[in-house]
């Protein structure tokens, strides 16, 4: 077993390594002092065609059982070498990395304390391939269907690219409609189209796809399993309305008497009834009734009786024609389904950061400073005021509008220091609209850096400027406050080095674009990171920009990260075929880095003694109890197995067993001992 | 009078607020107030300046020594707390505080400077933390007069409030402590929005017109919000909007005539005491309007 | 207490309530008592009880010698029926199929063993009948239960050093303390285990330092401080303080105390969110 | 400098791949110097690390232990950290009555987005044993080794 | 040669001894123990205890000990054995029993090969026995052919003739020599037949009758019911003076490792466990057998030796209080010959 032929290629990773370790007194060092290398060499690229070519040669002219490669981390090409070497008929698992350039050469700058380090590197690792096993994958059933969860524009086009491919979604949304952020916009850079115009015909699409079922004004309760294999319970939030009876006849939202509640899809600036659809093209265009504002549920809660049981209103359900039941029913209860999915696309956006935070600009006080989005609803044809401009606080048309960029984004105290990539070109969009809409109106808008580097983009914003007539003042404004009907406006314009004081009537905000609040929580749920933004983290920026870092679960959108409508359909298609690849094969090909509990011959049968610590703490509870009986049915001793299909590979169970019976395959006993004994510090 | 000993807190008057200086009056009103209602203040025996003028801008070390030696001396006359009432004063004090607590050398240098220890757990408050922290209660009992329909803006300034980081009091953009005071004394205080602007502070001498500019516009945002009368709790806040007054309406050629009264000064009419008492008769814009309103 | 605990032996006996009883008899000096498996019920009068009989007997139930015998009845002082509760919460054993004859005692060993200066359990806590009359369970202060730790943990960090360094050079490696140990029933202990061999098997200073603290450690949350392995260690060192501080560690981080509740999880087999994390950064 | 003069702590540190690992290569990507004396071994999860592996790091002649993963909540494998937890603050405490300074093993939680923190972390882990000065007992009893009989320490 | 050793002439006797080069053992009290083991000074000497807990097999047979160590350089391998470890020394105040297992053992370690850590280490150590004035129930020497004051395996044997004065009859040359070396230290005889305090052992059993049992009896359920109590410790085996098994281990690292000869005990359940996982003697029952078999069987008919010199410590050390002589006892009465 001891007497492997291992193979040691040190790469130069350009001068990426050898600039500060020197790769050939490494090969030349592990081939002197390390047992069982029989082969080593430096390459310029390892990763590149003809260094991998170089490495499948050698393993067969050497006639190699073992090999490490000296390179990045594992994270970046352990695949990519174990793959070359299956080409070989050498079974993967031999295969080991060094990390010296992320953990070596990149970080420790002295060529001789890095050469040192990285021998000792390879070292280990020459230790550890003595030691591998070969491990061939374990072939897990797929179930073929999708799970989306989130109904914005990358949920819906992820949604339907996966149902062309052929396959059974279902589609998570928390609203009362899919739609998103998208919808609330009025028209879409740069072709200046209307979000609705482009949106509902995808929208209607996804309803009328027979592969994808719809769940809105629905939330994910829990996520289990593992790729190939995870179960998802999720809540379906009681509507109060029967969606296979109502037509969307909307007899009932007309007479619903309370009509002043705040509507959350016009950001506020319009209002709703306590039963209501978000907007006129909502999918699915079926109402949901508001239980904190509804009279009759508030009734309910104060006399502490069930719903029905209140008569204080009862004016939507005598107005809805459906007989003989009525399509609503306010004795409704959530209810928690539970799919068994294959793969998972996490497409829940983004928050608008709320105004409130900024006190300067009148901290939410003023109704005439408004946010991007409230901006678009005014624009928006099926907004508030039918796509009239008029100021929020007395309907008059503003004659002087002020665009403050960077409200938010690029700003550390405020919590976020990120560029939210977007505003530049919506706040350039916005002062068309303005103009298109109110001729004899001005724009003034005050940036830091106009950044619009998309196709098309800088051409769109110079149009705002040169053909619009917007005046870009490049500074950023230190107050707003209310003097008389005018709101004044304190700038600085840094390229004229003066004080900018403008009486305008409205201020638009282009805040910026933050991850939603409860983004932790669904990446709990998912066991997948984030980061310190709470936007969801990619396994790898450039790489593998939308999958996360639990393997089977795929980003798609602002909830990976700030960034507009063509970027996020683009990520969609994406994590699509990502999805449609792992659903393509009947049988999932999964690490075989599972537990294994000792088995032996008789008399012993395993050194497992039963205490089943491992069978407590395995998160998967991936571990069963298994008799092992004498030929006459007796019970000679119980002991734990591992069902290979749920085991993760996390090691918990092998670091609890006292005897050390089970251990995990790719990092057992010998494998760990080797590598600490290979530590030797001389 | 209450049964129980009133709490004693340290008094530091500071240069300008001090019997005999240019804003004496705020001074004689807190203290004719305090023999009324809250704690008794006692003033620090041997104060010395705050160093906050020129002093902080040219030689940190020494201004923070002068600040703290206040504060030790407050400490071995065993208070607790001290009340401030100059927003120069506080602030400075209050940075001191913190300089030190921050920075082991500095420490050692003042207290070698100043040879007495600080250990820096004394607590510094201004006159509407004061007023807050303690009397709320004591002016509702104890009101006497309420004014007829007197609108007033309060006026913060900006060192009462700023750094928000270090200073903590109220909330930056929108304090509302002074609002609650005036509503207490039955004045109706105004909503304007140039509460916190800064009304040119020190460069009333060297750049006068810019202080014209600002003082200017808080004048006229305060009468377009129909105050009868601006209550502030800053002498350097009154210096620049009472004094000058007379030189803005020539500028500006608009008619202010609008008193400026300290908030310590409307608390005393409410309890009905005696103006002149209360320093009312020293002010540069004639204050009988708000004297007449709590008749 | 002799008479009640052989007449109810002989009466399981002859029932067949139990084929052999687990008990004490007389040593082979008077200071000395021996466990004794009696099969036939004439043999009842071997059955003793005295202020010797510190063996914990719940070892045998885990030795296939003992158990070939048949069904047991045991004889449990308070602190040996503790081990029954870890041995059921851990699977080795079920209720039903053990009798225990729960025995009161009020202090054991000449000299008393360290142990029941704070014992909390004169009366077992588990137990189908009951020898003696029950006394009233006295309660201990965490302090007054670990207090024999204080003078060693006042040590300084050479001090301890040097101590333990001392105590564990004594060490044979006979293994006695986790023969004898009822919590030590793994077939193959991890010390037998030689690819890779973690705990070096020679009986020097670093094989006898990894074998102690291993063997320590792996009675955390679970020791029921019955005090056998230091009784048995024939170089005598004071094992049971290791595992006294591993039990005070436990209950001081996560409020567990073992075989005081059959129903409460293990604690090195679950955790809390709150558990502490100071020594973390 | 050679060994002699300057006492170069040697440190071993076990890290969970999900996010110390990843942790450490982004501080690689963001060119983050920090010392060389840390040698890393790699485990799925802090949650797989047995106190047996310190002792062994030990015998094989460190000076200082780190081990580092996942923040509670974030673990890969949901609870892998919290059993991590309950364990060394049972374990730690024994090596600490045995006479091992507690500094000598240093526990922490590093997410995949702290590069910052990893070379903090390890830094202070190197200064922190380097001031302990090497870990004289246990190299003591490594170099006696088997003839411990006839030579009595 | 009689000669006697006042007890006040002791320190001079290690001071000489320490003089002359010789590392001195000697019976030490350390806290309820008393152990053989190096002693600078007289006081540390401690002699009114019946037996001393460790042997003197611990000095000829350690219980850890390195018989080769190798260091690999370069892919080149350097192996080296270990020297010096044999000193001169001198084992004052042993037992008699613990002497006679020398002799005993000489046999087995100069059987197919001669083992030069033990026949080196016989050579370099000198054994002073002082015979025993007191007993107690544990101790059947005299139900091994042996005596309190037998003189096998020591070189001198000193016997009480008063409190503070020992009689000193030198055995081998190598005892004479020791003698002569410190002629001082020592004092003739007052005259007169000193009268020698010697313990009386009572015997415990016949010898003879326990070898006959033994042939007949391999299966016999005796030893089942004897050692259902046995948890199989191995305590019994290494305090044991006659017990020799050993097992060798490598312990290495990358770069250089220890040969090491380790005590080991037939009483370990890993004893004989095959590869296979097949153990011959898995259960207890026959581990004890094979204790007694080999001691009063197989040993003496390879080497005509009883492998017991009857010092009692396995009883004592017993956690489960199994006591040799009993089972020895229950072995040599008569109505057990039938069965």
């Amino acid at each position: 077993m001891g007497n492997k032929k291992i193979g040691v290629f040190v790469c130069h990773c350009g001068t990426n390594i050898s600039a500060t370790v020197d790769v050939e007194k490494v090969a030349e060092e592990t081939k002197k002092n390390n047992p069982g290398v029989s082969y080593t060499t430096t390459y310029k690229y390892m990763c590149s065609d003809p260094g991998q070519k170089l490495l499948r040669d050698k393993i067969k002219e050497e006639g190699l059982d073992g090999v490490v490669v000296a390179a990045c981390s594992p994270k970046m090409h352990e695949h990519t070498f174990r793959n070359a070497a299956i080409k070989t008929g050498l079974n993967p698992y031999h295969v080991e990395i060094s990390n010296i350039r992320e953990q070596c050469s990149w970080v420790h700058p002295e060529i001789p304390v890095g050469t040192e380090k990285s021998t000792d590197l390879v070292r280990m690792m020459t230790e550890k391939v003595r030691k591998d096993k070969s491990l061939n994958a374990i072939k897990v059933p797929v179930t073929k269907r999708a799970l989306v969860i989130g109904g914005g524009i990358a949920g819906i086009q992820a949604a339907l690219d996966i149902a062309d491919g052929g396959h059974e979604v279902i589609m998570v949304e928390r609203e009362a409609s899919i739609g998103g952020h998208m919808a609330q916009l009025s028209e879409t850079f740069p072709t200046l189209d209307c979000s609705q115009c482009i949106m509902t015909p995808k929208m209607v699409e996804a309803a009328q796809n027979d592969n994808i079922t719809m769940h809105t004004w629905s939330e994910i309760e829990s996520v289990d399993g593992y790729i190939g294999n995870f179960t998802v319970k999720i809540r379906k939030k009681a509507r109060s309305v029967d969606l296979d009876l109502c037509t969307g006849c909307s007899s009932c939202w007309q007479v619903c008497p309370c009509s002043k509640i705040k509507s959350e899809f016009d950001m506020g600036l319009g209002n709703r009834t306590a039963i209501y659809i978000p907007f006129p093209q909502a999918i699915p265009s079926k109402p949901v009734i508001d239980r904190e504002n509804c009279i009759l549920f508030k009734d309910a809660r104060k006399k502490n009786i069930k719903p029905n049981d209140s008569k204080v209103c009862r004016k939507c359900i005598d107005a809805c024609p459906i007989a003989p039941v009525k399509a609503i029913d306010y004795n409704q209860e959530d209810e928690i389904i539970e799919v068994k999915v294959g793969a998972i696309i996490v497409a829940t956006g983004y928050k608008e950061l709320e105004d409130g935070l900024y006190g300067e600009y009148g901290g939410g006080k003023y109704e005439d400073v408004i946010t991007g989005l409230q901006f678009e609803r005014l624009a928006s044809a099926s907004g508030p005021t039918e796509g009239v401009i008029k100021r929020p606080s007395d309907g008059k048309e503003p004659e002087i509008v002020v665009f403050i960029q960077c409200v938010g984004s690029r700003d550390p105290a405020k919590g976020c220091s990120y560029c939210s990539k977007t505003c530049c070109m919506y706040t350039a969009k916005h002062t068309m609209l303005y103009k298109h809409k109110v001729h004899h109106g001005h724009a003034f808008v005050f940036y830091i850096d106009i950044r619009c580097a998309g196709k098309g983009y800088e051409e769109f914003s110079q149009r705002a400027i040169e053909e619009e007539g917007a005046t870009y003042l490049r500074g950023r404004v230190s107050r707003v406050y209310k003097k008389g009907e005018k709101l004044v406006v304190l700038g600085a314009d840094t390229l004229t080095g003066s004080v900018v004081e403008i009486e305008a009537d409205m201020v638009v905000l282009a805040s910026a674009m933050k991850a939603q609040d409860d983004a932790m929580e669904i990446a709990q749920k998912l066991s997948i990171q984030y980061d310190k933004d709470k936007f969801l983290s990619e396994i790898h920026p450039k790489l593998k920009p939308v999958e996360s870092s639990s393997a089977g679960i795929f980003l798609a959108g602002t909830c990976q990260g700030p960034k507009d409508i063509p970027e996020t359909v683009a990520q969609a298609g994406a994590a699509a075929s990502k999805v449609l690849a792992l659903l393509s094969s009947d049988e999932l090909e999964r690490e075989p880095v599972v537990a294994r509990v000792d088995r032996q011959l008789p008399p012993v049968f395993s050194t497992c003694i039963g205490c089943f610590y491992c069978q407590k703490v395995c998160p998967y509870s991936a571990i069963e109890s298994e008799d092992i009986k004498a030929r006459d049915g007796s019970v000679i001793k119980t002991v734990a197995r591992v069902n290979e299909g749920l085991c993760q590979g996390c090691g918990l169970c092998a670091a609890t067993c006292r005897s050390k019976s089970i251990e995990l395959d790719g990092f057992n006993d010998e494998q760990i001992y080797a590598e600490i004994n290979a530590v030797e510090f001389n | 009078m209450q049964i129980e000993e009133r709490t004693k807190i340290g008094y530091y008057p500071g240069c300008a607020i001090t019997m005999g200086s240019s804003s004496e009056e705020y001074g004689t009103s807190v203290l004719r107030v305090s023999e009324e209602i809250g704690p008794e203040l006692e003033e620090i025996h041997d104060w010395n300046c705050c160093g906050a003028s020129s002093a902080h801008a040219t030689n940190h070390k020494l201004s923070t020594a002068l600040s703290i030696r206040n504060i030790s001396l407050a400490e071995q006359s065993g208070f607790k707390e001290i009340l401030a009432p100059c927003p120069m004063c506080s602030q400075r004090l209050i940075i001191s505080q913190k300089d030190v607590a921050d920075d082991e050398k500095l420490k050692k240098d003042v207290e070698d400077a100043i040879e007495m220890p600080c250990n820096g757990d004394v607590k510094i408050i201004n006159y509407l933390e004061l007023i807050k922290n303690y009397c709320m209660d004591e002016i509702a009992e104890k009101k006497k007069k309420t004014p007829k329909d007197l609108k007033v803006a309060c006026y913060y300034g900006c060192l009462l409030l700023r750094p928000p980081k270090v200073l903590k009091f109220d909330d930056p953009e929108n304090p509302t402590s002074m609002e609650e005071i005036v509503e207490a004394t039955g004045a109706i205080p105004v909503d304007w929005e140039l509460k916190t602007n800064c009304c040119g502070g020190g460069f009333t001498l060297s750049r006068t017109d810019v202080v014209l500019k600002l003082t200017n516009d808080i004048l006229e945002c305060a009468v377009d919000a129909g105050a009868d009368a601006i209550a502030v709790a800053c002498p350097m806040c009154h210096a620049n909007l009472d004094m000058r007054q007379k030189k803005i309406e020539k500028e500006y050629n608009r008619k202010f005539d609008i008193p400026v009264v300290y908030i310590s000064e409307l608390i005393g009419l409410a309890l009905d005491l005696g103006p002149i008492s209360l320093g009312l008769n020293k002010h540069f814009i004639d204050t009988e309007s708000v004297v007449n309103a709590f008749a | 207490m002799i008479e009640a605990l052989r007449k109810k032996a002989e009466e399981l006996l002859r029932s067949k309530t139990v084929d052999v009883v687990y008990g004490y008899g007389e040593g082979s000096v008077p200071e000395r008592t021996r466990p004794v498996f009696i099969t036939k019920p004439e043999d009842v009068n071997k059955l003793t009880w005295n202020k010797y009989c510190v063996y914990n007997l719940t070892t045998y139930l885990k030795k296939q010698e003992a158990r070939k015998l048949g069904k047991p009845a045991i004889v449990v002082k308070g602190c040996d029926a503790k081990t029954i509760t870890v041995l059921i919460k851990e699977s080795q054993i079920k209720r039903e199929d053990i009798y225990i004859i729960g025995v009161t005692c009020t202090g054991i060993g000449e000299p008393p063993a360290t142990k029941c200066k704070a014992c909390d359990v004169n009366t077992p806590l588990i137990y189908d009948e009951l020898i003696g009359e029950k006394i009233e369970n006295k309660e201990f202060s965490f302090d007054e239960r670990y207090a024999e730790l204080d003078e060693y943990e006042k040590l300084s960090e050479k001090e301890k050093w040097d101590f333990w360094q001392k105590q564990f050079a004594k060490c044979i490696k006979c293994y006695a303390c986790s023969s004898i140990c009822p919590l030590c029933f793994c077939d193959r202990c991890i010390v037998d285990k030689n690819q890779p061999q973690w705990i070096d098997p020679s009986a020097h200073p670093r094989g006898n330092l990894s074998w102690n603290v291993t063997r320590a450690y792996h009675l955390a949350g679970r020791c029921i401080n019955c005090e056998e392995c230091q009784r048995v260690c024939p170089a005598d060192i004071p094992l049971n303080l290791l595992n006294k501080k591993l039990a005070k560690e436990t209950e001081k981080n996560f409020k567990y105390r073992s075989g005081y509740n059959v129903d409460d999880e293990l604690a090195m087999a679950t955790y809390k969110e709150d558990d502490s994390e100071d020594i973390f950064k | 400098m050679s060994d002699e003069t300057k006492f170069e702590p040697r440190i071993v540190a076990f890290l969970c791949n999900w996010c110390t690992y990843a942790g450490a290569d982004l501080a690689g990507t963001g060119r983050k110097q920090y010392q060389a004396n840390v040698r890393v071994i790699k485990l799925p999860c802090t949650g797989g690390i047995d106190p047996l592996f310190l002792i062994k790091a030990f015998e094989r002649g460190a000076d200082g232990i780190l081990v580092s993963g996942c923040h509670p909540g974030d673990c890969h494998y949901n609870s892998g950290n919290y059993h991590a937890r309950r364990r060394w603050n049972v374990f730690r405490p024994l090596l600490e009555f045995c006479g091992i300074n507690p500094e000598r093993i240093q526990f922490s939680w590093i997410s995949a987005a702290e590069g910052g923190k990893w070379v903090e972390t390890i830094n202070g882990v190197v200064d922190s044993v380097r001031a302990l000065g090497p870990f004289e007992g246990y190299h003591k009893i490594n170099a006696i080794g088997p003839d411990a009989s006839s030579e009595k320490s | 040669m009689e000669k006697t050793l006042k007890k006040e002439n002791f320190n001079s006797l290690i001071t000489g001894l320490k003089d002359k080069g010789y590392k001195t053992i000697a019976p030490k009290k350390d806290n309820n123990l008393v152990m053989l083991d190096e002693v600078q000074s007289a006081d540390e000497i401690h002699l009114d205890h019946v037996q001393t807990n460790n042997s003197v097999k611990e000095f000829f047979l350690p219980k850890t000990e390195k018989i080769l160590s190798y260091k690999i350089e370069k892919n080149k391998v350097s192996m080296e054995e270990p020297e010096g470890f044999a000193v001169k020394t001198v084992i004052f105040g042993s037992r008699p029993c613990d002497a006679a297992s020398l002799p005993v053992m000489d046999k087995v370690f100069n059987w197919d090969c001669s083992d030069k850590f033990w026949v080196e280490r016989r050579e370099a150590i000198t054994v002073v026995t002082i015979a025993c004035d007191k007993c107690d129930s544990y101790c059947f020497c005299t139900s091994v052919n042996l005596a309190p004051d037998s003189k096998e395996g020591s070189d001198v044997l000193l016997t009480k003739i008063s409190d503070d004065e020992y009689l000193v009859e030198t055995v081998t040359e190598k005892g004479e020599g020791l003698i002569k070396e410190l002629e001082t230290v020592f004092s003739d005889p007052a005259g007169g037949t000193p009268e020698r305090q010697i313990a009386s052992v009572e015997k415990k059993f016949e010898i003879d009758k326990v070898k006959p049992w033994l042939d007949e009896n391999f299966v016999n359920k005796v030893w089942a019911e004897f050692s259902t109590k046995c948890i199989g410790c191995g305590a019994c085996t290494f305090v044991c003076p006659t017990c020799h098994c050993f097992d060798i281990v490598d312990e290495c690292t990358m770069s250089k490792g220890d040969r090491v000869k380790n005590w080991d005990g037939c009483q370990f359940k890993m004893f004989t466990l095959h590869t296979s996982g097949h153990n011959p003697r898995s259960t207890q029952d026959q581990r004890w057998r094979q204790r007694i078999m080999h001691k009063f069987k197989y040993y003496v008919e390879k080497f005509d030796n009883i492998l017991c010199v009857g010092c009692g410590r396995c009883s004592r050390v017993c956690p489960a209080d199994m006591n040799i002589s009993e089972m020895l006892e229950i072995i040599a009465t008569e109505d057990n010959q039938k069965e």
